[in-house]
């Protein structure tokens, strides 16, 4: 029974981070833009759902004052419409930055929202966990709890999947794609590209958002030291490992880093470093990141999709 | 034996082939100019030859020796000098270091004899060693880039679009100058889109169109070319 | 300073000693299927990085003499060391893992992720007893599957609280490292202290990765406190005590228990940290004689949270003894009963064994605390206030358990 | 906690927040120059710049208390290792994509600072360090507590943006590094070497990470992550200065070094990392150019 809950908890983190790879792959993978923001979109999408589902807290260090008890999907709906909203907001400011800056404005604005989340108690706990988060119908489901949500995660994982995939395919993928490869020219053909941006990212911090929620009513309990930039990165590590402009390069790519910590963790604990693991992982990943990039610039399984992309785009 | 010899020379960017076989040549203290459309290549065959862009197939001689896969920094050390259009000087130098740096190849010892003779005949760079660039006006840039050119004294100046956004009096100073180094015995290779000002100057007119050259002939040649007047003059 | 390379370069080869013992371990297969394994659930990287060792090696010092005097028949007890890298996501996968492998207890984590595994500890009906937390978010939520070998922060803030009332001080500055411990611990000082009459002028929270804390102090000392109450773990007190010392700030400060430690003193310098004071639970009954098994083991004096580990590793056995079986169900319902009274006091796991044996009831007598578990699976003990004098930290009060619980549970908040 | 309390209004004139600023300034405005110089050259946004830093200032600190030697002979000791080792990161990674965006270098950087930050974290551990020497009540000059460690960051600070300053306007050498960040290509066809160039360019930024780092471990600790927490504030320096403009970011440096100090005067101590967040913003959004300096892109 145990090892079944291993596995089914390794895999609903898969599933949560897939949908943040899934997300940052609409941003970086369809559409070119340096999001370094999403563990702030993921951040906003846990907090709001935790914030309108649970009710304010009692005791010496509840400092919450806000709190409600709506019904979880209200709250999972308003985290990723909220995200989404936050995502539209950062890219009005700064869609227009050559892809770098656009980097750094982003860093510096999920920054912003962590040192938010971190300093305002009264509606968020700061510091403390935000605590006794409920999981949807939680002692009502005919199947084993942690089933039956990593089957909700995967059917959402799933949704998505389809869902971006086929806007990747669509119309509006396609102008997303031209506007990766070399913006002038879905410009010459009138195309209000920025407004295509927006969209991109709007959807992507959207589905970020829609991962927080399903995180935090997952885990019990949220702390701001869990959305670090750290986060970001390893998701980015993901995507690009998994192969940047195909969605389920980004989901092989969140299995692949969610395994390696995982897999580590069998090591037993008295081989010499062991206690150094998680500084080891990153190593590796950080290795990993470089030589992906140098010998298979296009990902583990981005190098086909994009050249399907550009069949059909070329079959137009 | 021709100064620079361009045969049938392709190139381009990336995926993107520009120039489909293209020849061409200077002779020793000749000025030709090249002409065409925009589009034709005129810019990315003086990117080739100065080494910025590789030519996929064909050659580029220059004084009896292979310079075809030459890079830009080496190019200078042959003889030639490029001005290219856009950022032709170093905008946060002052005048004197762009003069410097117009000078790397040469001897710390022989750079003030030469920036002598670029303020001799750049008298308006003399007054402002110490100026930014970027903050003079479009003529004296213009004057500045042709003047780091010349620091190297070189054999062969190639200039890109040298009367590019310059009010008319200023294009005359220009070519006025142009004209001196030609004389002065400095073959020069020039792009212009101001096609019947450049053939009027020009020894020699190259007509280049969809990366490939179609007409050559003397300057007056092609002024009198009917055909050339009506499809690349705007007659 | 420079003993720091020395002190690491030890870690490591100890590090390799234990390894090399742990591979002979595992080829011997027959002995495998007997072994009783527990998890062990601790910071070893991330922010709290620094306190797993300290747990490891206390764990360690218990695990020795457990399996030297046979628990349940002679059956090896062997821990299965997951790191939570300080972060609640780590730590669950590490919960999680350590379920899968079927441990039958979890000596547990700190206050960062413990909000995270309660649910699941009770889901799992797994005891998970945590050696570091002392937040009050976990005061009440135990007593079934989730206890603390350590203190609530409510109980060790009113130490401090007290002592500034004693000394007559009339007014004090608050200032934490901003985090969840700190801050947690830091809001029960000032609870209390106000409870007893006094004025807090004002609450500075102190960014964890900051360059300096001129600033702050500067705006501390605006405040014009008779006294400060500085909580914070040992990266962000150095710099403060660095930069309150340079600036030369005389107001009495008063520390957190994470620094109350030689190895401090000796890092900031005996002089620096000359009539600063602390503090930390007092010693536990088996303090001195855990004290100097534990310098024999592992060459050092024991660090923060080396004692409620070391005690919660011998809870755990002993509750296994108790019950006479090696079962979560076994473990959960006898952790009580091994810890308070009525019983004959042990301080050791083999003194424990015997009495059981003798058909005695028990009652552990700890390193870090009696280890008298409430209805809440919270202990309570007694505090000691420290100082520094001539580079040690010399006790210059002590509050009894009681003292400290005595006007009940929330004290009643009074404005200011 | 803010307002205007009349308190408040005073400190905003103590000149101790101006001096606390002028020395977090220092720091800045050095290992903003720094990295301006390589980016000005190399064109891409190098993440792993802050563990340079880092890296400077373990190296400086093992020499320093690992094995007794002066803390100025550490000092040069860590300079030296970071630039050699800016150069060996770059012959290794970098010089591999050179010919990729400057997205994809940006990238590669974060595998860069993932390996060196935590390489940091095996080899010396997590906890914080610092170099050895006592910490004493600092003098007072006209009400101001002025340290011996920081008059010394000042006056290194000083000697280091003047000497970087002579050599970019001085030297030939200098010179060509300022016209190759100009414009590479102009550069080139000048005859500069830009590849050899650009391995000065790696052992002076080196360089001049590894002295901030140490300078920034001098003031507060030495951390695995204190260069990656300092990145903010310095891109915003670089930022705010126009990329590529050395004397723009030294300006920029100290704006925001005393910026951040006086913010605690109106804002709470809490929002202090805010200062450097929001600076980097608005400076990108404004101003791409900078506002103390000239465009280069």
């Amino acid at each position: 029974m145990a090892v079944g809950d291993l596995a089914l908890l390794v895999a609903t983190i898969m599933g949560v981070y897939s949908l943040l790879a899934i997300g940052l792959n609409m941003h970086w993978g369809d559409t070119g833009l340096l999001n370094f923001a999403h563990a702030a979109f993921f951040a906003i999408g846990a907090y709001t759902s935790a914030i309108l589902t649970t009710p304010p807290e009692t005791g010496l260090l509840a400092n919450r004052t806000v709190g409600a008890s709506y019904p979880i999907f209200v709250g999972l709906l308003a985290g990723a419409t909220l995200a989404a909203a936050a995502g539209v907001l950062i890219a009005v400011t700064s869609v227009r930055l050559e892809g770098d800056y656009l980097a750094m404005v982003t860093l510096s604005f999920a920054e912003l929202i962590r040192l938010v989340i971190h300093n305002e108690g009264w509606l968020t706990s700061g510091a403390q966990s935000l605590k006794g988060i409920e999981r949807p119908l939680e002692g009502s489901v005919p199947i084993r709890y942690d089933l039956f949500y990593f089957l909700l995660v995967l059917g959402v994982v799933a949704g998505s999947y389809l869902l971006f995939r086929r806007l990747a395919g669509s119309p509006f993928g396609r102008v997303l794609h031209a506007v990766r490869e070399d913006e002038e020219v879905p410009l010459a053909l009138g195309k209000d590209t920025t407004w295509f941006k927006l969209k991109s990212f709007g959807l992507g911090a959207a589905i970020a958002g829609l991962a927080g929620g399903l995180w935090a009513h997952y885990v019990y309990a949220i702390t701001p030291n869990m959305f670090l930039p750290s986060l970001t990165f390893t998701i980015w590590a993901a995507v690009i490992i998994g192969g940047a402009g195909s969605y389920l390069g980004a989901i092989v790519g969140t299995a692949f880093i969610v395994g390696i910590r995982q897999v580590t963790r069998f090591v037993p604990s008295d081989v010499p470093f062991a206690s150094d693991l998680p500084y080891i992982r990153l190593v590796v990943i950080g290795v990993l990141l470089i030589a992906v990039l140098y010998y298979r610039p296009y990902g583990l399984l981005g190098d086909e999709e994009r050249m399907l992309a550009g069949s059909e785009e070329g079959a137009d | 034996m021709s100064l620079l010899e361009v045969s049938n020379v392709e190139s381009g960017y990336g995926d993107v082939l520009v120039l489909h076989g293209v020849d061409l040549t200077v002779e020793d203290g000749e000025m030709v100019s090249v002409i065409g459309p925009n589009g034709a290549g005129k810019s990315t065959l003086l990117k080739t030859v100065a080494g910025l862009l590789e030519a996929r197939t064909g050659t580029v001689e220059f004084a009896g020796e292979d310079i075809t896969d030459t890079p830009a920094e080496e190019i200078i050390y042959h003889g030639i000098c490029y001005v290219p259009q856009t950022t032709n000087i170093f905008g946060n130098l002052t005048v004197i270091e762009n003069l410097k740096m117009g000078a790397w190849a040469l001897e710390d010892a022989a750079f003030e004899d030469r920036v002598e003779r670029v303020y001799e005949r750049f008298p308006v760079l003399e007054d402002r060693p110490n100026q930014r660039a970027e903050t003079m006006s479009g003529g004296q840039q213009q004057m500045l880039a042709m003047g780091a050119a010349l620091m190297l004294d070189p054999d062969l100046l190639i200039l890109d679009e040298p009367s590019a956004g310059l009010a008319p009096r200023l294009i005359d100073d220009v070519f006025e100058k142009i004209r001196d180094i030609n004389d002065s015995g400095t073959a020069v290779l020039m792009v212009e889109q101001n096609a019947r000002r450049a053939l009027r100057e020009a020894d020699r007119g190259v007509v280049l169109e969809l990366g490939q050259d179609r007409f050559e002939g003397t300057g007056e040649e092609l002024l009198d070319s009917e055909e050339i007047a009506e499809l690349y003059l705007g007659s | 300073m420079s003993r720091n390379g020395t002190a690491l370069r030890r870690r490591r080869f100890l590090r390799l000693a234990g390894g090399a013992s742990a591979v002979g371990l595992a080829g011997v297969g027959s002995a495998r299927q007997n072994n009783i394994v527990l998890g062990h659930l601790a910071p070893f990287s991330g922010g709290l990085g620094w306190i797993g060792p300290n747990a490891r090696k206390g764990v360690g010092l218990a695990l020795s003499e457990v399996n030297e005097a046979g628990l349940l028949d002679g059956r090896q007890v062997t821990i299965n060391r997951q790191d939570t890298e300080t972060n609640p996501q780590a730590a669950l996968s590490g919960f999680q893992t350590l379920d899968s492998q079927g441990v039958v207890a979890i000596i547990g984590p700190s206050s960062t992720v413990m909000p995270n595994l309660v649910q699941p500890a009770q889901d799992a009906q797994l005891p998970l007893v945590s050696t570091m937390a002392g937040t009050l978010q976990l005061d009440d939520v135990g007593g079934e599957y989730i206890w603390r070998t350590v203190p609530s922060d409510s109980i060790g803030g009113r130490a401090q609280g007290a002592y500034a009332t004693d000394q007559g001080w009339e007014t004090m500055a608050l200032t934490f490292k901003n985090d969840k411990g700190s801050q947690s611990f830091s809001a029960a000082v000032g609870e209390f202290f106000q409870s007893q009459g006094g004025q807090i002028t004002g609450q500075t929270p102190l960014a964890p990765n900051a360059d300096s804390y001129r600033s702050e102090i500067n705006t501390i000392r605006n405040q014009n406190p008779d006294v400060i109450s500085m909580t914070a773990a040992t990266e962000v007190t150095s710099l403060f005590v660095q930069n309150f010392r340079e600036l030369g700030v005389e107001i009495p400060l008063m520390l957190s228990n994470d620094v109350i430690t030689p190895d401090f003193i000796e890092q900031m310098g005996a002089d620096t940290m000359d009539g600063m004071l602390g503090q930390a639970p007092a010693p536990g009954p088996a303090f001195d004689n855990f004290a100097s098994k534990y310098q024999e083991m592992h060459g050092e004096q024991p660090g923060t949270f080396s004692g409620s580990s070391y005690d919660a590793m011998n809870l755990i056995a002993l509750a296994m003894e108790r019950a006479g079986e090696a079962s979560r169900q076994a473990i959960a319902q006898n952790l009580r009963s091994v810890g308070a009274p009525p019983g004959q006091k042990v301080t050791t796991f083999a003194e424990g064994k015997q009495a059981l044996a003798n058909g005695s009831e028990i009652d552990y007598q700890g390193a870090a605390n009696p280890q008298n578990f409430d209805e809440n699976g919270n202990v309570v003990g007694p505090f000691s206030v420290v100082r520094v004098e001539n580079g040690e930290w010399t006790e210059v009060e002590t509050f009894s358990a009681s003292e400290l619980t005595q006007d009940g549970g929330g004290a009643t908040t009074t404005t200011s | 906690m803010a307002g205007f309390d009349p308190q408040f209004v005073m400190a905003a004139f103590d000149p101790q927040f101006l001096w606390n600023g002028l020395v977090v300034g220092s720091i800045i405005a050095v290992a903003a120059l720094g990295l301006t110089l390589i980016f000005g050259i190399l064109n891409f946004i190098n993440i792993a710049y802050g563990d340079y830093m880092a890296v400077g200032a373990y190296f400086a600190f093992a020499a320093n208390t690992q094995y007794d030697l002066p803390i100025v002979v550490a000092a040069l000791i860590g300079m030296v290792v970071m630039a050699v080792g800016a150069l060996v990161v770059d012959k290794l990674v970098f010089e591999r994509f050179r010919s990729r965006s400057a997205i994809v270098l940006l990238v590669v950087s974060i595998g860069v600072a993932f390996v060196l930050r935590n390489l940091i974290r095996i080899v010396w551990g997590t906890g914080s360090r610092r170099f050895s020497g006592p910490i004493e009540a600092a003098p007072q000059f006209f009400g101001i507590r002025v340290l011996p460690d920081q008059v010394a960051i000042v006056v290194i600070s000083v000697a280091i943006l003047g000497g970087t300053y002579l050599l970019l306007r001085r030297t030939r050498i200098g010179i060509a590094m300022r016209a190759a960040s100009d414009d590479t290509d102009l550069a080139r066809i000048r005859g500069i070497d830009t590849e050899r160039l650009v391995t000065y360019v790696w052992l002076v930024g080196g360089a001049i990470a590894g002295i901030a780092g140490i300078l920034l471990g001098l003031d507060a600790q030495i951390r695995p992550n204190m260069g990656f927490t300092a990145l903010i504030p310095i891109f915003a320096a670089v930022i705010l200065g126009g990329i590529g403009d050395p004397i723009g970011a030294v300006a920029g440096g100290y704006a925001i070094g005393i910026t951040q100090e006086l913010s605690v005067v109106v804002i709470p101590t809490e929002y202090k990392p805010a200062i450097g967040l929001l600076l980097l913003i608005i400076g990108l959004l404004s101003k791409p150019e900078g506002i103390f300096g000239e465009a280069t892109r």
